[in-house]
């Protein structure tokens, strides 16, 4: 892995028990963000783009999980392997492999402690439920800032009044009409396109290197889901942050991503520039488009 | 012949032979609590059944020089402290909550049933006005209310039966009417309309037997299983319900008050918790079973 | 043209909300459908579309106005004569598992229909229309499925058989595609557009500007309850649009970044414009008020009707002399 | 970013002004709501007097009752008018403390002075119980972790409690207990005397120690245990996937506070669901422990047929349930902002 590298991810298989047996949702994925960089994940429901991703984050629910490959995350020079201690919680009985996940989850949060929120960070699919229903807005952006500064030697920490300052600054750089409204207020009181702001303040407020953006704009209103989109593309760039972009849309992934994996079944079938997708459309491969097809980009560009 | 047949088997099989091998594929790969359960209250049914016509004599035949006796083969669970022998009291006893549970249950089930989804289908002034009442009802504390039935009118087993199916029908109309309100939600309820659907139909054949009838079944359980418990707790208490001699499993667990030894009344209570264990496992399976949906 | 299938005038729709507070949900809509067309409404949620194409049905009651489908007032229907015209009339929901029963099998939910809107005929003749109706959606093996063992695409496609068991006349389809994958949606598409010949008149509700484009030969667009515009589907995108239209098809396309007309308003939602009690819904955000100030007074205070086929003071004027 | 501050006094107190609105609306509503219940259930009460066969007052009395304590008791319950009236009258005087005079149980004492303290008793026992089972079930829940597969063994006991009613959690708590004493005092093999629990002890835990296993049979007994155990760790699964969970992890912070906050409300749900049931609980299992609270109260004086006292004893335990549940609304409203949101 270079130095240039933020996230590697080789050869990753993911895998789940359901009443038909294993299923292998994510198999044998590579790819790799570089530092300022936006990859796009193109995918549909079903395509593991979701599961990769959480993968990376530590955050897989469901037995058995990851079951082999290998993750490297770079934290300030420093490289991590996420994935290098993931062979010896896995066992063998009655020939399938099995993995002790309640260790391995323990064993994971331990080491992802010091990475979530420095390193990575997240937001997903849904606003409504990834804020704490019982806290108000302004708290929980507070919290993140509250996460950073416990990383900082006591000397340079912000204090309780200049954090709050902060997060009220977040609040107006997601661009809320009321800063000074929005803190007080519950996730309930907040419309969707507002809480997903809310959800993106919470997330570039930890300084992250690298966000991980899971379909942020589903379930949200054409006009809404433009301004998240300018908005992420804007904040992305003045903080100077990496981003794995998450999505089924592909209007949305040609605006945003300068790089972009197809994703189909747990397996990526090519990786393009963002470019070549928009200008050379009738050369990619079948399924991708079929996707452009859907989305009415083919037809557009053969008129 | 097999060989021909294997294809259209599924079509020309008669109803019952479909149902036998979905019983029996299903009961297969049930959890052993499920089968364990559903024995004693295939168990519990046959008694109940059988029991009315079974004389009452060996049951209340008091011999003094065979009391408190340990459990052996001639008597499996031993004799209390009258000479009698606590297994036949104890299968005799069931007679006591069987046919009132059953009614209660069945009461219970069939009028929370319709009321929850009238409430849950027609919303409005009606829905609220009925759930106003329910609230009501579900305010009376249960065994509070009864004892006051029981000091005005005289007590009978059928009477504290239809009272305690009574209170449960509040809390049976509210779990069918979350779950009519839970398929309004998504569209379901209109979409039947849109098709032409009588709303009889729909509230009668796709909401309470379709949707409801694995809840409801499940509620007529826990509502059989509470007749029990109260009947067994009136009778402990020894002035409501059956009276001595007459078994009923209150008044065998009612002679630890009395009893030198411990079977004649440990063994009724352990037979207690264990029926309404299995019964309430019974349920859970059965509304498992149906949850999960047909493949 | 010939006479409208359906025609509704003046429809007003109130929701009250426990708490006393009201929101009107269908404004002052005409409608005309007719024969054999594929009429599109679009517009954001909570812009009524759905309610509208409720109302159309009698799904929900409407406060105001008149529907008149082929010769019969819809509205003044009851009981069994609105269940015998039910039939006529069919509508796919938004989620299409609301659409079948969950506890019967695709045989078991299609005799069903077949027997409600056919009940003259016998059991051989209703089995084999059923295989043609599964045939026709492209279903032939599925009679012994239960709703859960069948995918997205499969749901909507028996959903489609039950609702052409009725043989209607017009479909109102809300959100057909929603939640299907690009090739299923595809495959819906075509579907849909097979499945519609010469007679059946589709009802379109979709915020997916991409399907519109593909089968719809009409467009309205819905904002608070009013429609704001009506588009011929060449029209679209081609001619100067309610500043409404044009932001939503800006939205959908991402492409380019908003006007710099509207950078001020880029963070206003639509959720700012539930404001206004009078005058035009739009007028704080609008963009063209900078270029004819002179109509300011005017959207403020009267609410514009749909001359020229757009709710508009400015546009329709423009349009007017052209 | 100055002009955008916290401290802006007029915001403050326009948002403040909002709250307080919504706060006041939503507790006069709920408080509203408390008294309608208590007039319909009383009058369920009354009516079911009235509907009593025969004559009631012959009912009360018996056959020794003098013309004139006739005359007094028919005057009490208004029952020479009709129902809506004569509740009227009964309920205005129930409101003014005169809840009428014991017949049989305890001759002219007044049922208010004989079924107030005893309440108290119960209403103790019952919020024992109540926090004795939360703490246990908290703890254990906790400590578990959300369900897994292969815990069957360990959760076998613990859902079985779910069928044990508490009255025979009690009596064999009550006897476990006799013998373990008596075993330790008089070296085993004696068979004690009464079902009593510890009469060794009686010195110094004659109240105390009936109380402690009261409490004890309530809490495991009836479910109630098990239920908010269940309750508790199908909570504890669905947060631990929960996507603000997840979201909380991912930016770094603490999850525990969150986890806490969220588990308060589930459990509150179950307490008011199972307030009843535990109420009846305390009624029988006083009844086995010899407590002197009003659930023995109610059954001495229903064995006496001593309907003025049944009447009262069952008037404070609907407004004790009413009341509970008024507080539990009140606890949840100030955990979750959104039961006040939808409350109106």
């Amino acid at each position: 892995m270079s130095e240039q590298t933020l996230v590697d991810v080789q050869d990753l298989v993911i895998e789940f028990d359901t009443p038909k047996g294993r299923v292998r949702v994510v198999d044998g994925v590579s790819f790799s963000v570089s530092p300022g960089e936006v990859l796009g994940i193109l995918g549909e429901s079903g395509s593991g783009k979701t599961m990769s991703t959480q993968a990376i984050l530590g955050l897989i629910g469901g037995y058995p999980g990851v079951m082999g490959g290998q993750i490297n995350l770079n934290d300030q020079g420093v490289t991590y392997e996420l994935l290098k201690d993931l062979p010896s919680f896995i066992s063998e009985r009655r020939g399938q492999p099995e993995k002790n996940e309640r260790a391995w989850r323990k064993h994971r949060y331990a080491q992802m402690k010091k990475l979530w929120g420095r390193a990575i960070t997240s937001i997903f699919q849904n606003p409504r439920r990834s804020l704490d229903p019982l806290m108000t807005v302004g708290q929980q952006v507070k919290e993140s800032i509250q996460a950073r500064e416990s990383h900082k030697d006591a000397l340079e920490r912000l204090n309780d009044q200049a954090q709050t300052e902060e997060a009220l600054e977040w609040l107006a750089k997601v661009q809320m009409v009321d800063p000074a409204r929005v803190y007080h207020s519950y996730p309930h009181e907040l419309s969707g396109g507002m809480c997903q702001r809310a959800m993106i303040a919470v997330a570039l407020a930890c300084k992250p290197s690298i966000l991980v953006a899971d379909e942020p704009t589903t379930g949200l209103d054409a006009t809404v889901r433009a301004q998240i989109v300018h908005l992420l593309q804007d904040l992305i760039k003045a903080e100077q942050c990496a981003m794995l972009y998450i999505t089924h849309d592909i209007r949305e992934m040609l605006y945003l991503a300068d790089r972009v994996i197809v994703m189909r079944h747990g397996k990526v079938l090519e990786q393009v520039s963002a470019n070549d997708l928009k200008e050379h459309a009738l050369e990619r491969h079948e399924y991708t488009q079929v996707l452009l097809d859907a989305a009415g980009m083919i037809g557009a560009h053969d008129e | 012949m097999t060989g021909q047949s294997t294809g259209q088997s599924t079509r020309q099989s008669t109803w019952y032979s479909t149902w036998y091998s979905t019983w029996h594929s299903a009961w297969k790969e049930q959890p052993l609590s499920f089968k364990l359960s559903s024995i004693i209250v295939v168990l519990v049914l046959c008694f109940g059944v059988i029991n009315p016509f079974i004389s009452y004599d060996p049951v209340l035949d008091v011999e003094l020089s065979r009391r408190d006796l340990a459990p052996s083969w001639e008597y499996w669970m031993g004799t209390d402290g009258q000479g009698r022998s606590v297994a036949l009291r104890l299968f005799k006893g069931i007679e006591a909550f069987f046919f009132p549970g059953l009614i209660a249950g069945l009461f219970a089930a069939f009028v929370g049933g319709v009321l929850g989804a009238l409430c849950g289908y027609f919303g409005g002034w009606i829905g609220r006005s009925l759930s106003a009442v329910l609230e009501l009802i579900d305010t009376l504390p249960r065994m509070v209310f009864l004892v006051l039935i029981c000091t005005i009118f005289p007590p009978s087993i059928l009477l504290i039966s239809i009272i305690s199916s009574v209170l449960f029908i509040p809390s049976i109309a509210t779990i069918i009417r979350r779950k009519v309100e839970a398929l309004g939600a998504e569209d379901y309820i209109l979409a039947h309309v849109a098709h032409g659907f009588h709303p009889l139909k729909i509230i009668s054949y796709h909401i309470l037997w379709l949707q409801c009838r694995a809840l409801l079944t499940r509620q007529m359980i826990f509502v059989f299983s509470y007749v029990l418990f109260i009947e067994t707790a009136l009778s402990y208490l020894g002035d409501y319900g059956v009276q001595e001699p007459y078994p009923s499993w209150g008044n065998m667990v009612a002679q630890s008050r009395i009893s030198a030894v411990a079977w004649p009344w440990a063994l009724p209570a352990l037979a207690i918790i264990i029926t309404i264990a299995a019964l309430l496992a019974f349920g859970d399976g059965i509304a498992r079973r149906e949850e999960e949906v047909k493949r | 043209m010939n006479k409208p299938l359906l025609s509704a005038r003046n429809l007003h729709k109130v929701f009250k909300s426990p708490g006393g507070k009201q929101t009107v949900a269908i404004d002052q809509v005409d409608l005309d459908l007719y024969t054999g067309e594929v009429v599109a409404l679009i517009g954001e949620s909570g812009s009524g579309k759905t309610t509208l194409g409720r109302a159309l049905l009698r799904l929900i009651s409407l406060d105001q106005g008149q529907v008149q489908f082929l010769d019969q007032d819809l509205l003044a229907l009851k009981g069994s004569e609105l269940r015998q015209a039910r039939r006529q009339f069919q509508m796919i929901f938004q989620n299409q598992q609301a659409n079948l029963h969950p506890r019967l099998s695709v045989a078991e939910m299609m005799d069903e229909s077949l027997v409600l809107h056919h009940p003259e005929q016998s059991a051989a003749e209703r089995q084999s229309m059923m295989n043609t109706l599964l045939d026709q959606v492209g279903l032939s093996n599925h009679h012994d499925r239960y709703l859960a063992s069948l995918s997205g695409g499969e749901q909507r496609r028996v959903g489609l058989a039950r609702i052409l068991a009725t043989s209607p006349k017009l479909v109102v389809a809300d959100e057909p595609t929603s939640g299907l994958d690009a090739a299923i949606k595809l495959q819906t598409i075509e579907l849909l557009k097979t499945l519609k010949g010469e007679s059946l008149t589709y009802l379109l509700i979709s915020h997916d500007l991409g399907l519109v484009r593909r089968i719809a030969d009409r467009v309205l667009v819905m904002l608070r309850g009013r429609i704001i515009e009506e588009i011929s589907i060449q029209d679209l995108g081609m001619i100067k649009h309610h500043p409404y239209t044009q932001k939503l098809l800006e939205a959908s396309n991402l492409g380019k970044k908003t006007d710099i007309e509207h950078t001020q308003y880029k963070n206003a939602s639509i959720e700012d414009v539930r404001g206004h009690s009078i005058g035009c819904h739009y007028c704080s955000l609008c963009p063209l008020l900078a270029n004819t100030p002179e109509l300011k007074d005017l959207c403020y205070s009267q609410r514009p009707t749909l001359t020229q086929q757009v709710a508009c003071f400015s546009l329709s004027k423009e349009r007017e002399l052209v | 970013m100055s002009q955008i501050g916290l401290d802006h006094p007029q915001q403050k107190s326009a948002m403040l002004n909002e709250a307080t609105i919504r706060w006041s609306l939503w507790l006069g509503s709920k408080l509203l709501r408390g008294l309608s219940l208590l007039c319909g259930a009383s009058f369920i009460i009354y009516a079911t007097l009235r509907s009593a066969p025969g004559d009631m007052v012959d009912l009360i009395l018996g056959l020794n009752g003098t013309p004139e304590m006739k005359a007094d008791l028919r005057a009490e319950f208004g029952l020479d008018l009709n129902i809506i009236e004569g509740y009227g009258r009964w309920a205005w005087r129930a409101l003014s403390g005169d809840l009428g005079i014991s017949i049989t149980f305890m001759p002219g004492e007044p049922v208010l002075s004989l079924a107030g303290p005893a309440f108290l008793v119960t209403l103790s026992i019952a919020v024992v119980s109540l926090l004795c089972s939360i703490a246990v079930a908290y703890g254990l829940a906790i400590l578990l972790g959300p369900p897994r597969p292969r815990q069957a063994f360990l959760l076998g006991p613990i859902q079985l409690l779910n069928a044990a009613p508490s009255f025979v959690v009690a009596i064999c708590l009550a006897k476990v207990i006799n013998e373990l004493i008596q075993f330790q005092l008089a070296g085993g093999g004696q068979i004690p005397p009464s079902w009593y629990p510890i009469p060794t002890y009686q010195k110094i835990t004659d109240s105390i120690a009936p109380f402690c296993f009261a409490a004890l049979s309530i809490s495991l007994g009836d479910g109630l245990f098990t239920d908010l155990f269940n309750a508790l760790r199908a909570e504890l699964m669905s947060l631990n996937e929960s996507l603000f969970i997840s979201a909380v992890r991912a930016k770094g912070a603490a999850v525990r506070k969150h986890l806490i906050k969220n588990l308060i409300v589930p459990t509150l749900s179950v307490f008011t669901a199972r307030l009843p049931l535990v109420l009846s609980a305390v009624v029988i299992v006083e009844y086995i422990f010899t407590l002197d609270g009003s659930g023995y109260l109610l059954l001495q004086a229903a064995k006496n047929r001593d309907v003025p006292v049944v009447v009262g004893v069952s008037l404070f335990f609907i407004f004790a349930v009413i009341v509970m549940n008024l507080i539990l609304d009140l606890v949840k409203a100030l955990v979750d902002p959104r039961e006040v949101a939808k409350g109106d």
